[in-house]
């Protein structure tokens, strides 16, 4: 049973990652550095736990937070780029972001072995869940809880009127400033909304795979954040958990039989699902 | 309709007579797609020679005294943390006693963390599942963890005596330049935890050393660092790729250490189809070459699986032995009911070994899980890895 | 209400507007009218903040635009439609006017919290009579791009009352209407005038034009070259030369 | 001040293969406007592909195995059209983007497969030529490829501005619709520009395998981050500014791995970037 929880909780994980660029998404800014939040939340929960002995949820909360921070930080240059530009401008903001964990020493004695983050050797022994006893099973559950959680608060803002108009600044920026839609605090507060579930999925993720390092966040994961939503879907959250049951459980376990076959059709079925559903699962934006 | 039934019936009994003869399931894991994709390739063609070797002779003999054959899988986890860390719990939910595995060592150090600290520690709900790694080599790694060991070569012991060997044999060399990936794990712990301590225990002055990335293919500033230096010897902690792009940028601006040291990994076919002329006399140290009896047999039964021998792949062909082993010593009984005794007993039994015999002589297993394994120097000349030297 | 000075607006070269002056006062109706490309929807776009005036000045109720964004001008009270219409085709009819609702008093009147995440309970009745007032009720959940021409035009007007304007721009409303459709359009525009909204009507249908104006103003090449009522504007000679060419 | 002038040269001479591979992703992206994410990964492709004449005829000399490099980028360029862009409607601007992502993952493992993920020895032309000014060097092979670069630019910009296929290209980037109603058969001319960029990828790819002396899939994702960061700092959609774009970039990051390392070089790349995007967002030459 094991593997099925493990499995439950990258699909978590992921959806968590791929929820963060939704959002952003819905606003109609393609975004490349939900994995930098995603960095940042994993390396500031990591860190809280093993060298501040923080309990998991506060510091989980301290990496929403960060996550957001930085978020609403870059959310304000991005306003000045749109399209490509904005592509290259956040792909650039996450390598940046990747680096500065290359170099980013923080190391703390604990007992007789030193702990935390070493540059380019990563950020060993994150084990707040094995040291707490926590089985596999409940882990899952305690993930699946901010995934809920995350899933519901974002079902709840796509049926208010924050969420028509994240909608309406996607299609149209121009109509939705005449209308009287203030595009700053749409676009910043969206990337703000994105940064912090990013920052949650990464606080997890650190937790979950116990050793992070700064290659695990390079561009190849930036992509699979957008790629989630676009291949689920932007018509509401679930579209999104389906991309990412269908690349995680499907693609990379599911076909784990056919070895090293399975890398191959990788890449081919992602052209296959968007040739044949370009707007995406569950439809999406363009009817 | 009757008979239908009886039919199927007879199939059954038929298929259960069959499986009566048991079988023990040793599962492998690593890099078979992604750039390091030949590891995972050679691992996999290893154990299942190891493995047909071992069924021929009888397979191994169980607690209860039957015979049972070892069946091996290899899964591919692609070199990356979260795969390996779902492939292990896949392994757990199979009836395989033990894994073999990972290939790289950013899977490794994720994967370890995941296995269970101490081994009685209630508290601690990690993994209870033995991993007994071929390839990843990083030092250090088995201490995360008492269910995880290593049959890989000592770097440190290897890179001490290949230093002390080369004052002998290049009385005059006496200063060492570095070339280090600085963002590969592995490389970057060879350089700053062996290779230069290491040479300075030996009596070198390490004139400083010279930093690339995994996927760099400008090295000019660098290797004007190194002429700057002007270094009798030039150690290369690198994977092949780079490690070629360094030596044809050497050649390039005409830097002709006269010495040539190179990481364990790169004594490997890569290196040779990358840049043979440049990499021409080139010193390595390495735990395998085929040149023992055993040595040759295995790799002539690995390449009969597609399979190239060169010091990871033959690890794992050792593990599958010393699996076969602690097998038998620990009176592993195989029934499907008692799996987490037996892997707990397995684990014990690899605790437990002092020493083991490995296709170059006897591997003496240290107190942290890990291997300290003969060794020897090979060098590249005439685009092949020929034996300079074996100290032992 | 609204008052242009010595207003310009330069592209390169080309002069779309020069010099214009022009004031509309509270409650009235004024129109603009000019041949293709003589600078009608530019004047429209400084005036809702698209892009600076090269030269002069924008008042608006007295006060001065300078600067200020386009969402600001809405909550000030200028709401404008688009020539070509720019509704926001994958939400519903609904949620067009929802994301419209950014009126000063509805700022005010609920907090953060429920104008942004409050559900649809609180707005139900304002929408319902926008909907009533253009004819859309029945088109309550259908997406904006499913809805027919005519159709789309009135949610576009619709959308713009939504914030409760004072000033109301409307840049060719009658573009491509059958003349039915016009009278049903000249009907609505009377009530917004009833309800003591003023409107600047942009528009090439003399048919509507002449029948709800109370002043026009003519454009050629950026420059006012008439102004009066709309019987004074029809006999005026300089205006039927620039439309019939030959200026 | 030798160190320094000796790692400009060096910066300007690799920053030619950035130009190179600069230009096909400035065409790519700005003249046509398309998200082609699988370009680098193309044109390395292409290179590999160069290397099958020396199945063939063993003793082929390194022009014939470009030349068969230039041969399979126009394959591969119009293979990624047919599979990302031909059949998915332009309503839907996202589903191009990630079919791209999922052709980069698969050209990568057709690579690793066929390959088994050794490097490949790579021929060059000029590569034994060090051109010596006393302790100065200049390296003989980059020489090419600066040139190279330039005849390209000429080529392209003639392609572009000069004949009917140019026009036609720019028209159809511009105002698909519109094109299609001035009689332009949109799918043929969106084929044939690809097919043009899959050429030029194919020298590129070529060049820079032979400046480096292997090519290894471990270059595609590098490849096509500086790429996109040649393109927007060059101005989207300007050949020129793409290529004093890539000399500026090669420059820049030699110099700052000499002076500051090589673990801090990318994140001053990317500074660079940010500084273009803020203060000159247009890139050094308007298109």
């Amino acid at each position: 049973m094991d593997f099925y929880y493990g499995l439950a909780q990258t699909v978590g994980i992921h959806t968590l990652l791929g929820l963060s660029a939704y959002i952003v998404l819905l606003t109609g800014q393609v975004t490349m550095a939900q994995a930098a939040f995603f960095a940042i939340g994993a390396y500031a929960a990591g860190m809280l736990t093993v060298l501040g002995g923080w309990h998991i949820v506060p510091a989980l909360g301290a990496g929403a937070v960060f996550g957001a921070a930085t978020a609403c930080a870059v959310g304000f240059p991005a306003l000045r780029v749109k399209g490509l530009m904005l592509v290259v401008a956040t792909l650039a903001f996450g390598e940046g972001v990747r680096l500065f964990f290359f170099n980013f020493d923080y190391q703390v004695a604990k007992g007789e072995i030193k702990v935390g983050p070493l540059g380019g050797e990563g950020f060993r022994q994150i084990r707040y869940f094995q040291e707490h006893g926590w089985s596999t099973g409940e882990v899952m559950l305690f993930i699946w809880v901010f995934v809920i959680l995350s899933m519901a608060a974002l079902w709840w803002f796509d049926r208010s009127r924050y969420g028509a108009v994240l909608r309406a600044v996607g299609e149209d920026e121009l109509a939705a400033q005449s209308v009287g839609v203030n595009l700053t605090a749409v676009k910043v507060s969206a990337m703000t909304v994105g940064g912090a579930v990013a920052g949650i999925g990464g606080g997890l993720y650190a937790h979950y795979t116990t050793h992070i390092e700064h290659a695990n966040f390079n561009v190849l994961l930036a992509t699979f954040a957008i790629a989630y939503p676009i291949v689920g879907g932007l018509k509401n959250v679930f579209g999104t958990l389906a991309a990412v049951i269908f690349v995680q459980a499907f693609l990379i376990e599911g076909l784990r039989f056919l070895g090293d076959w399975r890398n191959l059709l990788f890449g081919a079925l992602i052209v296959a699902a968007m040739n044949l559903r370009p707007q995406g699962f569950l439809g999406g934006r363009r009817a | 309709m009757k008979k239908i039934a009886v039919a199927v019936a007879l199939a059954f009994a038929a298929t259960g007579a069959m499986a009566q003869e048991k079988t023990i399931r040793i599962t492998g894991f690593g890099a078979k797609s992604g750039v390091v994709r030949s590891f995972g390739i050679n691992s996999e063609a290893a154990m299942l020679a190891a493995a047909d070797v071992i069924n021929k002779q009888g397979g191994v003999k169980l607690a209860d005294g039957s015979k049972a054959k070892i069946v091996v899988d290899f899964l591919d986890d692609r070199c990356n943390a979260e795969e390996g860390i779902s492939v292990l719990r896949r392994i757990y939910g199979t009836d395989a006693v033990v894994a073999v595995g990972p290939t790289c060592s950013n899977v490794a150090e994720p994967l370890f963390g995941i296995l269970q600290k101490k081994v009685d520690d209630k508290g601690d709900s990690g993994l209870q599942m033995p991993v007994f790694t071929d390839v990843a080599i990083k030092v250090g790694l088995a201490k995360i963890s008492e269910w995880a060991f290593r049959n890989v070569p000592n770097e440190t012991t290897m890179y001490s005596s290949l230093f002390y060997w080369l004052k002998t044999k290049y009385p005059n060399a006496k200063t060492v330049f570095g070339g280090v990936e600085e963002d590969f794990a592995h490389s970057r712990a060879s350089w700053y935890a062996v290779m230069k301590d290491r040479a300075e225990a030996n009596g070198y002055q390490v004139l400083g050393n010279s930093k690339w990335l995994l996927n760099d293919t400008n090295f000019a500033t660098q290797v004007r660092e190194m002429k700057n230096a002007n270094a009798d010897i030039v150690a290369i902690s690198a994977h092949p790729f780079t490690t070629c792009g360094v030596l044809k940028e050497m050649q390039r601006q005409g830097v002709k250490p006269k010495v040539l040291v190179g990481l364990t990994s790169s004594s490997s076919l890569e290196t040779l189809q990358g840049c043979a002329k440049q990499a021409e006399g080139m010193i390595i140290p390495t735990s395998f070459a085929p040149i023992t009896k055993e040595g040759k047999a295995a790799a002539e039964t690995t390449a009969k699986f597609k399979g190239a021998a060169d010091l990871h792949s033959m690890a794992a062909w050792e593990n599958m032995f010393i699996l076969k082993q602690v097998i038998e010593s620990e009176k592993i009984s195989g029934d499907k009911g008692q799996l987490q005794a037996d892997r707990r007993k397995i684990r014990d039994g690899l605790a437990k070994l002092r020493e083991t015999k490995g296709l170059m002589g006897v591997t003496k297993r240290t107190e942290d899980r890990e291997a300290d394994k003969p060794y020897l120097f090979v060098q590249a000349s005439k685009g092949e890895w020929k034996v300079l030297h074996n100290p032992l | 209400m609204l008052e242009l000075k010595g207003l310009s607006r330069h592209f390169g070269g080309v002069r779309a507007i020069d010099g214009l002056d022009l004031t509309v006062r509270k409650g009235e109706i004024v129109g603009l009218i000019g041949p293709n490309g003589s600078g009608k929807s530019t004047t429209v776009n400084v005036v809702a903040g698209l892009f600076p005036a090269s030269a002069g000045k924008v008042f608006f109720e007295g006060k001065g635009l300078e600067g200020m964004p386009t969402h600001k001008r809405l909550q000030a009270g200028i709401a404008r439609t688009f020539q070509n219409i720019r509704l926001f085709g994958q939400l519903s009819v609904w949620q067009n006017l929802w994301v419209a609702q950014n009126a000063p008093e509805d700022h005010a009147r609920r907090g953060f919290f429920a104008r942004w995440l409050g559900g649809q309970s609180g707005v139900r009745a304002e929408i319902a009579h926008l909907l009533e007032f253009s004819g859309l009720a029945h088109k309550q959940d259908e997406l904006a791009a499913n809805l027919a021409f005519g159709e789309q035009r009135r949610l576009e007007l619709a959308r713009a009352l939504a914030a409760k304007p004072k000033l109301l721009l409307l840049d060719e409303p009658a573009a491509g209407m059958n003349s039915e459709e016009i009278g049903q359009l000249r009907d609505r525009i009377l009530k917004l005038r009833a309800q003591g909204i003023t409107i600047l009507l942009i528009e090439h249908v003399m048919e509507l034009v002449m029948g709800v104006t109370d002043r026009i103003a003519v454009l050629n090449f950026g420059q006012k070259i008439a102004e009066g009522s709309p019987a004074e504007i029809q006999a005026n000679p300089l205006v039927r030369k620039a439309y019939l060419g030959g200026a | 001040m030798l160190d320094f002038l000796q790692a400009v040269s060096d910066g300007l001479l690799f920053g030619a293969t950035y130009a190179l591979i600069g230009i096909g992703f400035t065409l790519v992206f700005g003249v046509m406007h398309k998200l082609n994410l699988a370009y680098a990964a193309a044109s390395i492709g292409a290179a590999y592909a160069g290397l099958l004449i020396l199945q063939v005829a063993a003793g082929a000399p390194p022009w014939a195995v470009f030349l068969c490099a230039f041969l399979g980028g126009g394959v591969i360029g119009w293979l990624v059209y047919l599979t990302c862009f031909h059949f998915i409607p332009l309503s839907n601007p996202l589903a191009p983007l990630m079919s791209t992502v999922g052709m980069l993952l698969l050209i990568d493992e057709i690579i690793v497969h066929v390959t088994a993920g050794m490097p490949q020895n790579y021929p060059a032309m000029f590569d034994d030529v060090m051109l010596r000014v006393g302790e100065f060097t200049l390296r003989g092979d980059l020489l090419l490829v600066a040139g190279v670069s330039v005849v390209c630019m000429i080529a392209l910009l003639a392609l572009l501005y000069r004949t009917r296929l140019g026009l036609a290209t720019r028209a159809v980037s511009q105002q698909p619709v519109a094109a299609q109603l001035c009689g332009i058969r949109v799918a043929q001319v969106n084929a044939m520009t690809f097919i043009v960029t899959g050429l030029l990828g194919g020298i590129a790819g070529a060049l820079i395998g032979a400046s480096v002396g292997a090519l290894s899939p471990l270059l595609t994702t590098p490849l096509t981050v500086k790429g996109l960061i040649v393109t927007v700092i060059g101005g989207l959609g300007s050949i020129p500014g793409a290529i004093v774009a890539g000399l500026l970039v090669g420059a820049f990051e030699n110099v700052f791995q000499q002076f500051r390392g090589v673990t801090e070089r990318d994140l001053y790349v990317m500074l660079l970037l940010f500084a273009f995007l803020v203060f000159r967002p247009s890139g050094l030459f308007k298109p």
